[in-house]
């Protein structure tokens, strides 16, 4: 029995399904550290994701795109409104979903093969099915030849699919992945969007992905979100309507110029709406 | 110039300088001494010496044969002092210990092996007639190190040097003194290197006299001297005046003349303590021809 | 790598030579400091002699016991100021001027606390070497990135599990170099403390042949330190660049 | 540019050292209260001792002593500490092979040396400064060659394609770039010069606290050596503090990302 | 007079007028300290690069675009054949010549006028020339209300911006840009892309753009070179054809798309290759 197999469930529903996440209001307030001032970085928010879509969000830099992540994650608390995964509400960190964060959370003291065992080690399965599991996970993010290397003698991308195929071997029935592509270049990133595609249509997991790229937003998702700059709101909702066997050839379709055209119109107004103020930024 | 002096300061090896300095008899005598550097004492105050620009200086006699045994080009050329009196050695106050004898199966603190605690040590115990072997002695570092081993119980009996036991002298019960006990010995000599000798003797015989001058005014009014030594040595003028009062009747300071008996009886305490096997050849390592006419001859 | 090592090896066997000439042709003086070939000489001496074996084991130990406190109470007391923010900003202005006040001279409150034996100079090596291994463990564990801590959440990991599989694995490579740094320190304090105020060990050994002008048996106990010092330093570098290239990414 | 510190935030950087070191003296009062016959001195008698220290003459001239040698030290150390740490770095395969020799004599217990260093130098001022430098000299040596060889390289490019020439490119590009790693090298520097100017004196001296400190151990004067060690703290302290924050604001204005 | 009238030459000229700069049967090796063995990093390479054209160049990382750029810049000799600027072969950095790097640049211990006046200083020019020149470019880069500001405190894009005023500033007749954006995320990059036009359109420099994102190569372009794997060589230069008065909207013109996809298979096959050996990666 394959990872594939065991994830598998039905396959994606209608929208009158119940949503395998759903955000009522959920708004997000930093409080500066001393001062009494707060920050409104998300919000309110309502959204619903299907079960087994894949879900992409664009925004402006610094609209809040992590911290929806972090709120759908559990690793934050909305400041208002409410959260909640497969119908219960979101309270720590929920069983059942992975994450893939923006910046490299390999451990550079585990071998690959021992990177992607980690989370399984701990949920205590027996030995034979993590050699099961991590074997599956380790081919298919084509990381074969590196079983045993250590990540420092990885390049950034490969280090990212160790990443993945760490969160993979969890099968999560939610996946957020946080501009998990970040450090690639553009060519190699379509390739890995490819590959995202090929997981979530074996995993039939819901996949929610943050992203920079206009071209990955709108080639990978059912559906694209646009947030508008800080506080983060979705000024709106694309539905692509591709088939779901695509991949990274449909950039030459011209179906495919017209969607990042949408979406860049979209975006524009709100970038530089954002650029004027991105300044003394927060780092 | 500057010269230098062992333990200035903390000693009173040096209270003759401090005395001449403070009357100008340096002056008188044809040399400006400006400054003296002090040292931790030993091997340091040779070294200090032969590194100085006018390389004269009152040192240990035992440091001065090290250097010479060793082949460091230098010559006695004055004697410094001639006791051991300011060693004593103490135990607690409510201590068993009242005598040399009860400290057989003891353990004493001295400062290091081979060093002047030690020998004066050594030669108590042979005056008394006592066994070294049958005594313990403990390496504590320094004098008052050895007087935190005392206080802490770890030994029975720590040796000790004035001033430090005057300043202590509530604290402790003295088990015996060297004043009284032990004869005279020389304890320090002034030395210069050989080439020195060579190129300045005007120099050198300006030191020893204007020394010498402040050696009589010691002798001649102890307390004022004691006044000068406090105020060179920055010392508390109360202690310097028993420091140095105690030190009038063993006749510490010698005028610069040599005395081949108190030169033996130093060398037997070195033999003592092993740190030589035999007598050194003294008439190689003395020049007699810087001291005035009167002192030159064998006292 | 290799090749540098050698050439490090031979500008260092240069000088050797070249001061073994001085002192053949008379450039410098034989009181001031003899022919390297003597050194090695007397070193083999003291080592044969097993005249120095004393005070040798004697400096050794108390060097390995400075150690072992420091690493281990210099990495409790680096984790628990890590963990208070109040802390924190108590020591870090301490910490930064702390080598400057001569720890040796407070020897005589250590004999009063500890009496007079090893256990003060041991307080004074340890006093010198521990500040390392607290500044190493702070900033390792400062390094940590939180992506990792945040993985550690996301993977539902008990704080104790976090700190045993997450931070500490991660922080590793630092307080190696802490360790590493509490080992020269520990050597210096020692061997310092020794040569300055004890009547014991290695540095009192030397201290007193420089004082009674043996400086055949001088320079070959300096010898002795210094390839004793520059060996382990040697290895424990080795093992500690080994360690830090894990982390390049 | 310093930016505006609220009262809130100062308090938060002073209260904290403050409150420590008021702890750390209730913990001496309680050791000299628990220590037989007062063995250890009390903090009020350590201050009145430095209160009596520092009304004399003598003390001062001490200080001026050390000071001058710490000065000597500490201007010669960063002279020749930054000229080296530079020539190391511009110097690629020179650096790599010193390198491990720096590190190594950095990692030696120094006062080994001492003997030789009086042997060649003498007694005094030369040796005091030589042994301050010998302590000092290394870490700045090795911090500002690190900054230099870390540099990045785009800098040098950046230079380069300005046609600057090699001194051009030291005096405006490198030396304000590494600007930060040369104070807290300094800082580090100063540390460990002053220590070497104090141990050197507590061998052979006439004058300075080293020797002061090494007088009154032989004395076993615990007032003393208890209030020269505060009174070398607080300057230690006072000094370290200045150079810190002057790191800081430098570190802050250049933080590059 | 301002940057734009003193930096503009005749209008951009026929293929058949000398060109700007150009590369005949260029290779570099680079080689491995230690060992004998070389790595064959770039080449042969033929290119001429017309008189105020904007190239740009994509290719699959590692592929030896930096190299050019190197050769190009005079920072590194051709190890065979010749490289010349304005019919002068190139030995050292020739004057005229402009870069503005991937990384970051900026330097940090000076604030954004300084650094914009920074190599004008080193030139010898006098006071009131610089203030004209870094007041223009400091405007010309939307960087007029942070010219008292230091790097740190700005964005990533802000930085970049500052190194481009800076190079400008020097009115360079050939400006190499080697991933300058590569920072950014990609709706910033857009809006940059925007601004590098207007900036070429009013100096009338040739422009030589090195970039991973095939949206700002076919977008900005007069022509594109597609280089393949190392050692890298021209496999496809693409005219765009698009008119001088460009700008970022051409996104949502069908015959970008189109573009996009024919640069898009040039490269997928390059990039896959590449992909397969980038484990342990140089760096
Ligand atoms: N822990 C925090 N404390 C205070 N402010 C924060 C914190 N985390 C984020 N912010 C602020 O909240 C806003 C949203 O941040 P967030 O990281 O969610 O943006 P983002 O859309 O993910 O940006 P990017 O695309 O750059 O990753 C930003 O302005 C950021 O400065
Ligand atoms: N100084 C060097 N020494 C040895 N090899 C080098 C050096 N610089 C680059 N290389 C190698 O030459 C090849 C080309 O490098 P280059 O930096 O030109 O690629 P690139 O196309 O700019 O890559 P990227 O898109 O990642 O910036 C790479 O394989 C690289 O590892
Ligand atoms: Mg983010
Ligand atoms: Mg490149």
């Amino acid at each position: 029995m394959t990872v594939v197999a065991m994830a598998s469930r039905d396959a994606p529903k209608a929208a009158a399904e119940p949503p395998a996440a759903s955000l009522k209001g959920v708004t997000r307030h930093y409080r500066f550290p001393g001062g009494g001032k707060t920050l409104h970085a998300l919000g309110p928010i309502d959204l619903d994701l299907r079960q087994g879509e894949f879900f992409s969000v664009v925004g402006p830099s610094g609209c809040g795109k992590s911290t929806l992540l972090d709120v759908l994650a559990g690793l934050s608390p909305p400041s208002d409104g409410t959260a909640s995964f497969e119908g219960k509400p979101i309270a720590g960190v929920p069983d059942g979903i992975g994450v893939v964060f923006q910046e490299d959370a390999s451990f550079p003291w585990l071998t690959v093969e021992a990177n992607v065992a980690f989370g399984l080690k701990r949920a205590g399965i027996g030995q034979a099915e993590i050699d099961r599991r991590v074997d599956y996970a380790v081919g298919f993010m084509g990381l074969r030849d590196f079983r045993q290397s250590y990540p420092a003698q990885l390049s950034g991308g490969m280090r990212q699919r160790v990443c993945i195929a760490r969160t993979l071997v969890l099968q999560p029935r939610l996946i957020l992945l946080d501009e998990p592509f970040g450090a690639l270049d553009q060519q190699t990133r379509l390739i890995m969007g490819d590959e995202l595609l090929r997981l979530w249509r074996e995993t039939k997991a819901t996949v929610l992905l943050i992203t920079h790229s206009l071209d990955e937003a709108a080639m990978l998702a059912d559906r694209v979100g646009v947030m508008s700059a800080r506080p983060g709101l979705f000024i709106d909702i694309i539905e692509t309507g591709w088939p779901s066997d695509r991949d990274s050839r449909i950039v030459a379709d011209p179906r495919f110029g017209e969607m990042t055209g949408r979406i860049w119109e979209k975006l524009r107004a709100e970038t530089m709406k954002h650029m004027q103020t991105q300044g003394a930024g927060p780092r | 110039v500057e010269i230098s002096i062992t333990q200035w300061g903390a000693s009173l090896y040096g209270a003759p300088v401090a005395v001449a300095i403070e009357q100008g008899d340096f002056k008188k005598a044809g040399i400006d001494v400006t400054g003296v550097i002090g040292s931790g004492g030993g091997g340091t105050s040779v070294r200090n010496i032969l590194a100085s620009d006018v390389p004269y200086g009152e040192v240990a006699t035992a440091a001065a044969l090290a250097a010479a045994r060793q082949g460091l080009p230098i010559v006695l050329i004055h004697s410094g002092t001639r006791t051991v009196a300011e060693a004593s050695l103490v135990t607690m106050p409510n201590s068993e210990i009242k005598s040399l004898e009860d400290l057989v199966g003891k353990k004493v603190a001295i400062t290091s092996p081979k060093s002047t605690s030690e020998m004066v040590f050594l030669m108590e115990l042979a005056a008394k007639g006592i066994d070294a072997s049958k005594i313990q002695r403990i390496a504590s570092g320094g004098y008052t190190q050895g007087l935190t081993m005392l206080e802490q119980g770890a030994v029975s009996a720590a040796v000790l040097i004035e001033p430090l036991s005057i300043l202590r002298k509530d604290r402790y019960r003295t088990v015996i003194a060297a004043k009284g006990l032990l004869p005279a010995m020389t304890t320090s000599v002034g030395i210069t290197t050989r080439d020195f000798a060579k190129a300045k003797p005007e120099q050198l015989k300006a030191l020893i006299a204007g020394r010498r001058m402040g050696v009589q005014a010691i002798y001649r009014a102890p307390e004022a001297a004691s006044d000068m030594v406090a105020k060179q040595f920055n010392m508390d003028p109360g202690l310097a005046k028993v420091a140095m009062l105690n030190m009038i009747e063993p006749q510490m300071w010698s005028e610069g003349a040599f005395s081949m008996a108190e030169l033996n009886r130093i060398g037997e305490g070195l033999k003592l303590v092993g740190e030589i096997s035999a007598l050194p050849d003294w008439g190689a390592l003395i020049d007699r021809s810087f001291l005035p006419a009167d002192l030159k001859a064998d006292q | 790598m290799k090749y540098r090592a050698l050439v490090t090896l031979a500008v260092v066997l240069a000088c050797v030579l070249a001061l073994e000439l001085a002192c053949a042709l008379g450039w410098v003086a034989r009181t001031v400091i003899i022919p390297p070939s003597e050194m090695v000489g007397s070193l083999s001496d003291i080592l044969w002699s097993g005249e120095f074996n004393r005070a040798i084991l004697l400096t050794l130990t108390n060097v390995m016991i400075s150690v072992v406190i420091s690493i281990a109470a210099g990495f409790v007391l680096g984790v628990a100021i890590h963990a208070s923010d109040f802390l924190r900003r108590a020591v870090e202005p301490y910490l930064a001027s702390y080598y400057a006040v001569p720890t040796f001279i407070f020897y005589p409150v250590f004999i009063v606390l500890f009496g007079v034996n090893s256990a003060a100079i041991i307080a004074i090596a340890v006093l010198l070497s521990i500040v390392a291994m607290i500044t190493a463990t702070m900033n390792g564990l400062d390094r940590i990135p939180t992506v990792l801590l945040r993985t550690a959440r996301i993977m539902r990991l008990s704080p104790v599990k976090t700190a045993l599989m997450i931070q500490l694995p991660a922080a590793a490579p630092y307080f190696f170099t802490g360790a590493r740094l509490s080992v020269a320190y520990s050597f210096i304090g020692v061997i310092a403390s020794e040569f300055i105020l004890s009547g014991d060990g290695l540095g009192y050994a030397i201290a007193y042949a420089y004082n009674n002008f043996e400086n055949r048996q001088m320079y070959g106990l300096m010898l002795l330190i210094v390839i004793a010092v520059t060996l382990v330093n040697m290895t424990l570098d080795r093992l500690d660049r080994r360690l830090q290239s894990r982390l390049r990414r | 540019m310093p930016s505006k510190t609220l009262p809130g935030e100062a308090l938060r950087n002073v209260v904290p050292p403050i409150v420590l070191a008021l702890v750390l003296i209730l913990c001496w009062q309680g050791l000299h209260l628990a220590t037989a016959s007062g063995a250890i001195s009390s903090p009020a008698a350590t201050l009145a001792r430095l209160v009596v220290l520092m009304g004399s003459g003598r003390f001062w001239l001490d200080v001026v002593e050390t000071g001058t040698a710490f000065a000597w030290a500490l201007v010669l150390s960063i002279v020749l500490g930054i000229g080296l740490g530079v020539v190391l770095a511009l110097l690629r395969p020179v650096g790599e092979v010193m390198e491990p020799i720096l590190v190594t004599f950095y990692s030696l217990p120094k006062v080994t040396l001492y003997p030789l260093v009086l042997l060649i130098f003498g007694l005094g001022m030369p040796a005091k400064v030589a042994f301050g430098i010998m302590h000092g000299l290394v870490p700045i040596t090795l911090l500002t060659r690190n900054a230099i060889t870390q540099l990045k390289p785009v800098y040098l490019r950046t230079a380069k394609v300005m046609r600057l020439s090699a001194f051009e490119v030291v005096r405006s590009v490198v030396l304000p770039a590494i600007i930060p790693e040369l104070v807290a090298g300094i800082r580090i520097g100063f540390s460990l010069s002053l220590l070497g100017v104090l141990i050197g004196e507590m061998f052979a001296s006439k004058r300075g606290l080293g020797f002061t400190a090494v007088n009154a151990m032989g004395l076993g004067d615990l007032d003393t050596i208890m209030a020269i060690g505060v009174f070398l703290a607080l300057f230690a302290v006072l000094a370290n503090g200045g150079l810190l924050s002057l790191e800081r604001a430098i570190r802050h204005r250049s933080a590059g990302r």
